[in-house]
């Protein structure tokens, strides 16, 4: 069950991002752009610029751009609301190297806890060995690090639950079904046992080969396809492309996809390939769909945008993503919990965030995760439709 | 058929003829009229960057800075034409190569006039374009419905059935064939390249060959922005990021002597053809996505290591020709 | 003021801390072949490029017909009717020769774009004379040296100018060549050109010049008729000594065969070369140019190994696969372009001498390096090297100095055979006698020597046996005693090989 | 010619690697007055240094590589595949000794590949070095696929992040390195003869130097430091490593040679200038870090420093021979 919680919750959460709306002022059209260009601003205004970042927290994530700027929203709002001074640093190249070199910077300069979403699987260890010998609060958001030095990872949602949203969509778009509201999965179960066509494939165009937390979900993603409601019908191998991230490489892999016509959809679990290859699509007006994960704002083109619309004339339906701001809240709550309440992260050990925007007062209990440590798992993924789309793309 | 053999890109043009037979037998996909376009015009880039690449180097420069200068010219340009849609678009043309021709002249001075070498210069330059389109983009993305379609028509618009940016490219190939064939300005760039001290002593000013050929080049790569961004009709500051080295690789596929001097349009107009093909044929194999690099790599060894095998030959042939003379 | 064409008062050039030109002066007559002489270094190159406007004169004036002018830049100049072939050959290797010979001059159509066809005609007929066979398609690179110095006579030709200045044309000519040379330098006399020619040969002068000017050590000697001047006298002048003997009296004791060449071919260069050296002994290898003299030098040297055929060391077969293994057996080349060849431009002169031969300063693998600088000082010495300091980079010296550097290499290698292409090419009176002397030392000393020389004089005056070279093969050998300039040039053209 | 050249304090005061270590001061200077209570604190100096340590075996080599007038850009590649060979077999079991020398033999392999076709083939460094660049990390992606590798010998980390006395251990070997590269290039046959060759490769040839096997060598011993780097980007890593790190590396280790005065068309610098300017890297880049410079900016001030320093010379050098005019006329 996912659904009529996230459906209301979050679509209040507009008020709370204050600065973004008041930044975006009254013009409709220009709210996305010069809300990104608002946020490095934000980010100076917080700490980084000034330089001094003794006792800060600091949010490292794992590049600079409009995702990780609406999660540092959440996060220096949940901060600093409760009287901490906190700092955005992420690198301009999505590499381990330039993630480590910071990590390296903050200890020297004695932050005070640092939330990092990792760029790759390995090279962190002993960076993080000495923050930790340092004193320095170490906890992972979005892409995990590893269990041995962090205290928690804030997961947005569970990686089953990703892998299996993805496939569902991708399923259900391939066969010309609307989003169904909650029960995707029932939708799912439904669709296929009237299917007699022949076996669907599913595409995948990835980031780069070793992004961890990308594998984890694709991963999941072959896992959902061995429920036996898919054999026989949809082919459990997927058809794996990596975009690195970058434009024209997504966007070759993208045409590729198209060109071979192998595929009957394609599943994008990151935001810059899931564009590459609306784009793709939407300009060669091709009848293949995509789904994935992809910030409102940033899909529009390639989405409805109002419920009497139909969703089939867009090349993406629907897609997925989680609240990114609430996610910087949660993870600045963790931290605060570690340093304050005695929060060890231990498996079944709880903390409480406090009621921020509409989001009331929540308890979160640590859970085991695949890689051997725990996390806390926000929600359920939240998908983007033609009924709620409207709404978000001014918020995130 | 000695002509032929002998030609300088015989050996680029053999490995085009086996790629092109291997991609039909193998993906024939590639070759619908629709994949055959989209490949085409999404290397596009790689002609502008290629042939202003290619300008610098024979001049006996190179820059390492033009994916950066792309990426400086394609952000202020997402920036302008969102936030001044009423402003006619061909503006930006002149904004992009505007752009382009001040970050090139300014790599042209501090290579020509200050004496920098130029792989380090332009190494500097690089770190100091890709920032300002940075600063001048606060970090930001463009989304598709941030550009406007007449904007975008620059690319994917079509004349006479072909995309925009096909045309633009074409028209530059010729442009630059033009030039560096039958202009005194793109002979000097030749000379410089070939001989500096005979340069000097003709009264060619190698700083201002210099300044011109980084300056074209500049201008150039500040189109291939604009035009880049149109086409995907997505932006940002770190766009076009390691395309100097496909630029650079795609010159000496294409017979550009890394010392200067020596290059011709047409061998740079196949060995685009050539990675493009190799780039969208690699890419529709599944599973050989990560082969891709591999793969690129070993073929441009293979075809450069031919070109030199075909010039030898040639020169063995034409000593045996002389030898019976003897 | 109308006496002169050309006039230049008191002109000073300094580069870094070296004086190249120390207030020289010097008139030019409307219509005259006026010879510039003096030994290397003297500043004869450097003058020439300031009144091209290569260089600017720190001080000094430049009448042009009684006009004070002054040029900026080689275009200017040239755009005052003012042609110069350089010293050092100053091609575009990449371009090729119709390019060369209308850099600056390009002929273009209506819309401004080069008429590449009318060009390459054009060139055709300006090349013709000098060397019919020449195809103007080629790169310069292509081209042998002599060839590049006969492209770039044909280019100064194409000028149509009033005052031409020839630095050394006839450096890397053969006899043959010269005299089409001075053919058409008359020519252009006639025509009413003025003429400036820098030249070290002798005959050069007395044939073509109807003055003469020298200069020594940067300074400005004197100017004479050509009439009234003797041999004698003019080197005293140059030199600033008496010079008695141009070519020393043979010292040495000629012994057995060192080094025999037996019937070495290489496909489209040389086809069954052979001669033998003995001990003590001078060999020339002379002929016209292209006639493949410096590819068989290279094949010995293992610069390109010939295909066929055997060299014979002390009369036992040795393979020579690399410059590394001919100096390990002794064998010696001094190269015939030293800038591209012979000079390493940006190391010190004494690290230039003793890089044929740094294992001898080797302890455990490490440089002695004083032990270098002592043993580049003795050779410098020897050969009388003009330099500042054996710091100083050979890019700072006159040509003629340059040479000496490279010979100096040679000497630091303990050889035993010795192969010279053109030794003197480019050197001044001065400087050719004291490398004779040492060439003849040399010989003195045990070696066997190697010569190639396209200069008649040198050929009769030093070696000991001449070998002529015809389009790649032998095709004459003659000893001292009964060789001619007359024999030789007939065996340089030759069809067929004579046999010895 | 005649006698020694006498040693003066101006013209060594002046020279390029003294400039270096002014600018180093200069940085030092600089932090040391924007961030005093960091600068004091123990460990910093110690981090900063660190920090550095990683590609230092790769400039050392580099150094080489463009002292002859060559290029290698696919160091980077060379030395991930080497940390693949050696963390493959220490998965396999195999004694940590070995899979290190296997980890450095690889280097060499691959080093050779390039001399083989730069020396031997007679390709420009520059194709090469690209082309077996993609090569070279195309098959580590090929082989790792999308799997990481975490197993490498404890010394690893040890040397990227240990000290001894305050000194960091990869400064330590870092110097004794450079001391040995030192005296190779400044001091032996071998050094005088990559000069040589830098400077006019045919002269070489026709000196007796062979050309083409001094390629293969300098070749060969890049791809050695290529695996020695492995150590040390490996363990500053943490000991992990997947296929897409290090990605960039060959260009700063390029950018820091030309820094330290090595010329790109070969012939020209010492060995000192890039020892030096690798501590002024690590030293401005942690710097701007420290200074709270944002991650942008910071490039862009990198660039910059670079191109003026590179500046430095010409300027020093028409100022130097203004001020000797000076002084003679007095
Ligand atoms: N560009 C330069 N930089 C420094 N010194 C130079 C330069 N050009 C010439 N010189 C110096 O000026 C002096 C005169 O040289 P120049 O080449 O004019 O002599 P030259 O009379 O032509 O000798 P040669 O007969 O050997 O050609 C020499 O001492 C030379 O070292
Ligand atoms: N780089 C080259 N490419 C093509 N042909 C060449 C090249 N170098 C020399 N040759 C040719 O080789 C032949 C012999 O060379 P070369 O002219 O050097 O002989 P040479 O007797 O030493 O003459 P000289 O020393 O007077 O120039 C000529 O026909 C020449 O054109
Ligand atoms: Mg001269
Ligand atoms: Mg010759």
């Amino acid at each position: 069950g996912c659904g009529s919680k996230q459906d209301t919750a979050p679509a209040d959460t507009g008020s709370q991002n204050t600065d973004a709306s008041a930044q975006s002022g009254g013009e409709k059209d220009a709210a996305p752009a010069s809300s990104n260009s608002a946020a490095p601003a934000d980010t100076s205004a917080s700490g980084s610029g000034s330089g001094d970042l003794e006792g800060a927290h600091v949010l490292l994530l794992k590049a600079a751009g409009t995702f990780t700027t609406k999660i540092y929203e959440g996060y220096s709002d949940y901060m600093e609301s409760h009287g901490y001074k906190t700092a955005e640093k992420s690198p301009t190249e999505t590499t381990v190297a330039a993630q480590v070199q910071i990590i390296d910077e903050l200890i020297t300069q004695k932050v005070a806890s640092i939330t990092v979403a990792t760029n790759g699987d390995a090279g962190y260890d002993e960076v993080f060995k000495k923050a930790k010998d340092a004193g320095i609060i170490i906890n992972s958001v979005d892409s995990a690090c590893n269990p041995e030095f962090r205290t928690i990872h804030v997961n947005q949602a569970s990686s089953e639950s990703l892998g299996a949203y993805q496939v569902r969509a991708a399923v259900l778009q391939a066969l010309g079904v609307d989003y169904p509201g909650d029960n995707m999965e029932k939708a799912v179960d439904d669709a296929l046992a009237s299917y007699t066509g022949d076996e669907l494939r599913i595409g995948v165009l990835s980031a780069s080969i070793d992004t961890p937390v990308q594998n984890g979900w694709i991963a999941d993603m072959e896992k959902e396809l061995q429920r036996p409601c898919y054999q026989g019908k949809v082919s459990p191998e997927l058809d794996k492309k990596y975009g690195n991230d970058d434009l024209t490489a997504s966007t070759t892999q993208a045409q590729a996809f198209m060109s071979e016509n192998k595929v009957d959809v394609i599943i994008a679990p990151t935001t810059v390939g899931l564009a590459a290859q609306g784009q793709v699509l939407k300009q060669a007006g091709s009848d293949m769909k995509v789904t994935g994960l992809g910030v409102p704002s940033e899909m529009q083109a390639f989405m409805p945008l109002s419920p009497d619309e139909n969703a089939f004339d867009y090349v993406c339906p629907y897609m997925m993503l989680w609240d990114l701001g609430h996610l910087g809240a949660l993870s600045a709550a963790a931290t605060l919990a570690v340093m304050n309440d005695g929060f060890d992260g231990k498996e079944g050990s709880t903390f409480t965030m406090d009621a921020w925007g509409d989001y009331p007062e929540t308890t979160f209990t640590a859970a085991p995760a695949s890689d051997g440590g725990t996390e806390v798992i926000m929600d359920d993924p939240y998908v983007f439709y033609k009924d709620n789309m409207a709404d978000w793309i001014n918020k995130m | 058929m000695r002509k032929i053999t002998g030609n300088k890109n015989f050996g680029l043009m053999v490995g085009l003829i086996v790629l092109l037979i291997l991609a039909a037998v193998i993906t024939p996909d590639l070759y619908s009229v629709g994949s055959l376009m989209n490949m085409l015009r999404n290397n596009c880039v790689f002609v502008f960057l290629a042939v202003g690449e290619m300008i610098v180097i024979i001049s006996g420069g190179i820059d390492i800075s033009i994916s950066c200068i792309m990426a400086l010219s394609g952000c202020v340009c997402s920036l302008l034409q969102f936030h001044h849609p009423q402003v006619p678009v061909f503006l930006w043309l002149i904004v992009a190569v505007l752009i382009g021709m001040v970050c090139g002249m300014f790599n042209g001075f501090v290579v020509g006039t200050l004496k920098v070498t130029p792989m380090i210069a332009t190494l500097g330059t690089n770190y100091i374009f890709r920032g300002l389109a940075f600063i001048i983009s606060s970090g930001a993305w463009w989304y598709p419905h941030q550009y406007q379609m007449t904007f975008q028509n620059f690319s994917i618009g079509k004349t006479a059935g072909i995309y925009n940016i096909i045309w633009f490219a074409a028209l530059i190939l010729i442009l630059a064939a033009v030039f560096l064939n039958d202009t005194t300005p793109g002979r000097r760039i030749y000379a410089v390249g070939t001989n500096k001290e005979s340069a000097k002593v003709s009264g060619i000013r190698e700083s201002r060959v210099m300044l011109m050929s980084y300056t074209i080049c500049g201008a150039v790569c500040g189109l291939a922005g604009m035009l880049y961004v149109a086409n995907f009709a997505v932006g940002n500051f770190a766009i076009g990021d390691g395309f100097e080295m496909t630029a650079i690789a795609i010159c000496i596929l294409g017979g550009v002597s890394i010392i200067g001097g020596q290059g011709r349009v047409g061998g740079v107009f196949i060995a685009v053809l050539m990675m493009s093909i190799i780039t969208s044929f690699i890419s529709m194999l599944p599973g050989l996505s990560v082969w891709q690099d591999a793969i690129k790599g070993a073929i441009i060894i293979i075809a450069v290591g031919i070109n030199i095998w075909t010039a030898r030959s040639t020169r063995r042939r034409e000593l045996k020709e002389r030898g019976a003379m003897l | 003021m109308g006496d002169y064409i050309l006039e230049l008062k008191d002109v000073v050039k300094t580069f870094g801390g070296v004086q190249a030109l120390k207030g020289v002066s010097f008139q030019l007559k409307p219509g005259e072949i006026h010879a510039l002489m003096g030994e290397n270094g003297a500043g004869k190159s450097t003058f020439i490029k300031v009144i091209t406007g290569v260089h600017q004169p720190d001080s000094g004036t430049m009448l042009l017909e009684g006009e004070q002018v002054t040029f900026r830049s080689p275009l200017e100049s040239a755009r005052m009717g003012i042609a110069a072939i350089y010293q050092h050959v100053t091609a575009f290797p990449d371009l090729t020769v119709t390019e060369n010979i209308f850099m600056g001059q390009e002929i273009k159509n209506k819309i401004g774009l080069y008429n590449w066809k009318r060009m390459n005609q054009k060139a055709k007929e300006l090349i013709a004379p000098l060397s019919p066979a020449l195809d103007v398609h080629k790169p310069m690179s292509a081209l042998s040296v002599a060839e590049q110095q006969l492209v770039e006579i044909a280019k100064a030709l194409s000028r149509n100018a009033r005052i031409m200045i020839m630095d050394e044309p006839t450096a890397s000519l053969t006899n043959h060549e010269c005299e089409e040379l001075y053919r058409i330098t008359e020519n252009l006399r006639d025509q009413g050109v003025s003429i400036i020619f820098i030249t070290h040969k002798f005959e050069d002068m007395y044939r073509l010049a109807s003055r003469v000017t020298v200069f020594r050590d940067a300074e400005y000697i004197g100017c004479w008729d050509v009439d009234g001047i003797t041999n004698h006298d003019l080197i005293s002048k140059m030199v600033g000594r008496e010079l008695n003997q141009m070519y020393p009296v043979k010292t040495a004791q000629i012994g057995e065969v060192v080094f025999a060449v037996e019937g070495i071919s290489r496909e489209g260069y040389f086809k069954d070369v052979s001669f033998d050296v003995r001990q003590g002994e001078i060999v020339a290898l002379t002929g016209l140019v292209g006639a493949g003299r410096t590819e068989v030098c290279q094949s010995i040297f293992g610069i390109m190994p010939p295909a066929t055929g055997s060299l014979k060391l002390n009369g036992r077969e040795i393979h020579v696969r690399s410059p590394k293994d001919a100096f390990r057996f002794g064998i010696g080349m001094l190269p015939e372009d030293r800038q591209i060849q012979g000079l390493i431009n940006e190391l010190p002169i004494y690290q230039n001498v003793t890089s044929a031969a740094m294992d001898k300063f080797l302890n455990y693998g490490i440089l002695n390096v004083e032990q270098e600088k002592e043993a580049a000082r003795g050779f410098c010495q020897k050969i009388q090297l003009k330099a500042e300091s054996i710091q100083a980079p050979p890019s700072s010296l006159s040509g003629g100095n340059q040479q000496k550097v490279v010979f100096a290499k040679l000497l630091n290698c303990d050889l035993k055979v010795l192969i010279l292409d053109e030794p003197t090419k480019g050197i001044d009176v001065g400087a050719k006698s004291s490398i004779y002397e040492i060439m003849n030392e040399l010989a003195s000393g045990g070696y066997a020597i190697i010569m190639v020389s396209s200069e008649m004089p040198e050929v009769l005056g030093m070696a000991d046996r001449i070998v002529v070279m015809k389009a790649g093969r032998v095709t004459g050998t003659f000893e001292k005693g009964e060789a001619t300039q007359e024999m030789i040039l007939e065996a340089s053209l030759r069809q067929k090989e004579a046999g010895a | 010619m005649n006698g020694k050249k006498k040693w003066k304090i101006t013209g060594f005061l002046v020279q390029w690697e003294m400039i270096l270590i002014y600018l180093l001061f200069l940085i030092n200077i600089l932090l040391m007055l924007a961030r005093p209570n960091l600068y004091f604190a123990s460990g910093t100096i110690t981090s900063i240094i660190q920090s550095g340590m990683d590609l230092c075996p790769l400039v050392l080599g580099m150094a080489l590589v463009m002292m002859m007038g060559e290029i290698d850009v696919s160091c980077a590649a060379n030395m991930i595949f080497c940390s693949m060979t050696t963390g493959l077999l220490m998965d396999q079991g195999m004694p940590a000794v070995v899979c290190v020398l296997a980890g450095i033999a690889t280097g060499v392999l691959l080093g050779m590949f390039n001399g083989v076709l730069v020396g031997y083939v007679g390709m420009p460094s520059v194709i090469v070095t690209i082309s077996n660049s993609l090569f070279y990390r195309g098959i580590v992606k090929i082989i790792l696929d999308v799997n990481v590798l975490r197993n490498f010998p404890a010394f690893y980390t040890k040397l990227a992040w240990n000290q001894i006395a305050g000194i960091p251990l990869a400064m330590i070997i870092f110097l004794l390195m450079a001391a040995i590269f030192v005296v190779v290039l400044q001091k032996t046959g071998f050094g005088r003869k990559l000069y040589i060759i830098g400077n006019n490769a045919v002269t070489a040839e026709y000196s007796g130097i062979n050309v083409r096997k001094t390629r293969l060598a300098v070749y060969l011993i890049m791809g050695g430091m290529c695996g020695i780097a492995s150590i040390f980007f490996v363990g500053r890593m943490g000991g992990g490593v997947s296929s897409t790190m290090g990605v960039g590396y060959e260009m700063n280790a390029i950018a820091i040679c030309a820094l330290g005065g090595v010329s790109t068309s070969g012939g020209k610098g010492k060995m000192y200038g890039p020892v030096i300017s690798t501590f002024i890297m690590a030293f401005l880049i942690y710097t701007l870090g420290l200074m709270g410079v944002d991650a942008n900016a910071k490039k862009t001030l990198t660039g910059l420093v670079l191109l003026i320093a590179v500046l430095i010379p010409n300027i020093n050098k028409d100022l130097f021979t203004a001020v000797r005019r000076r002084f003679r006329k007095i």
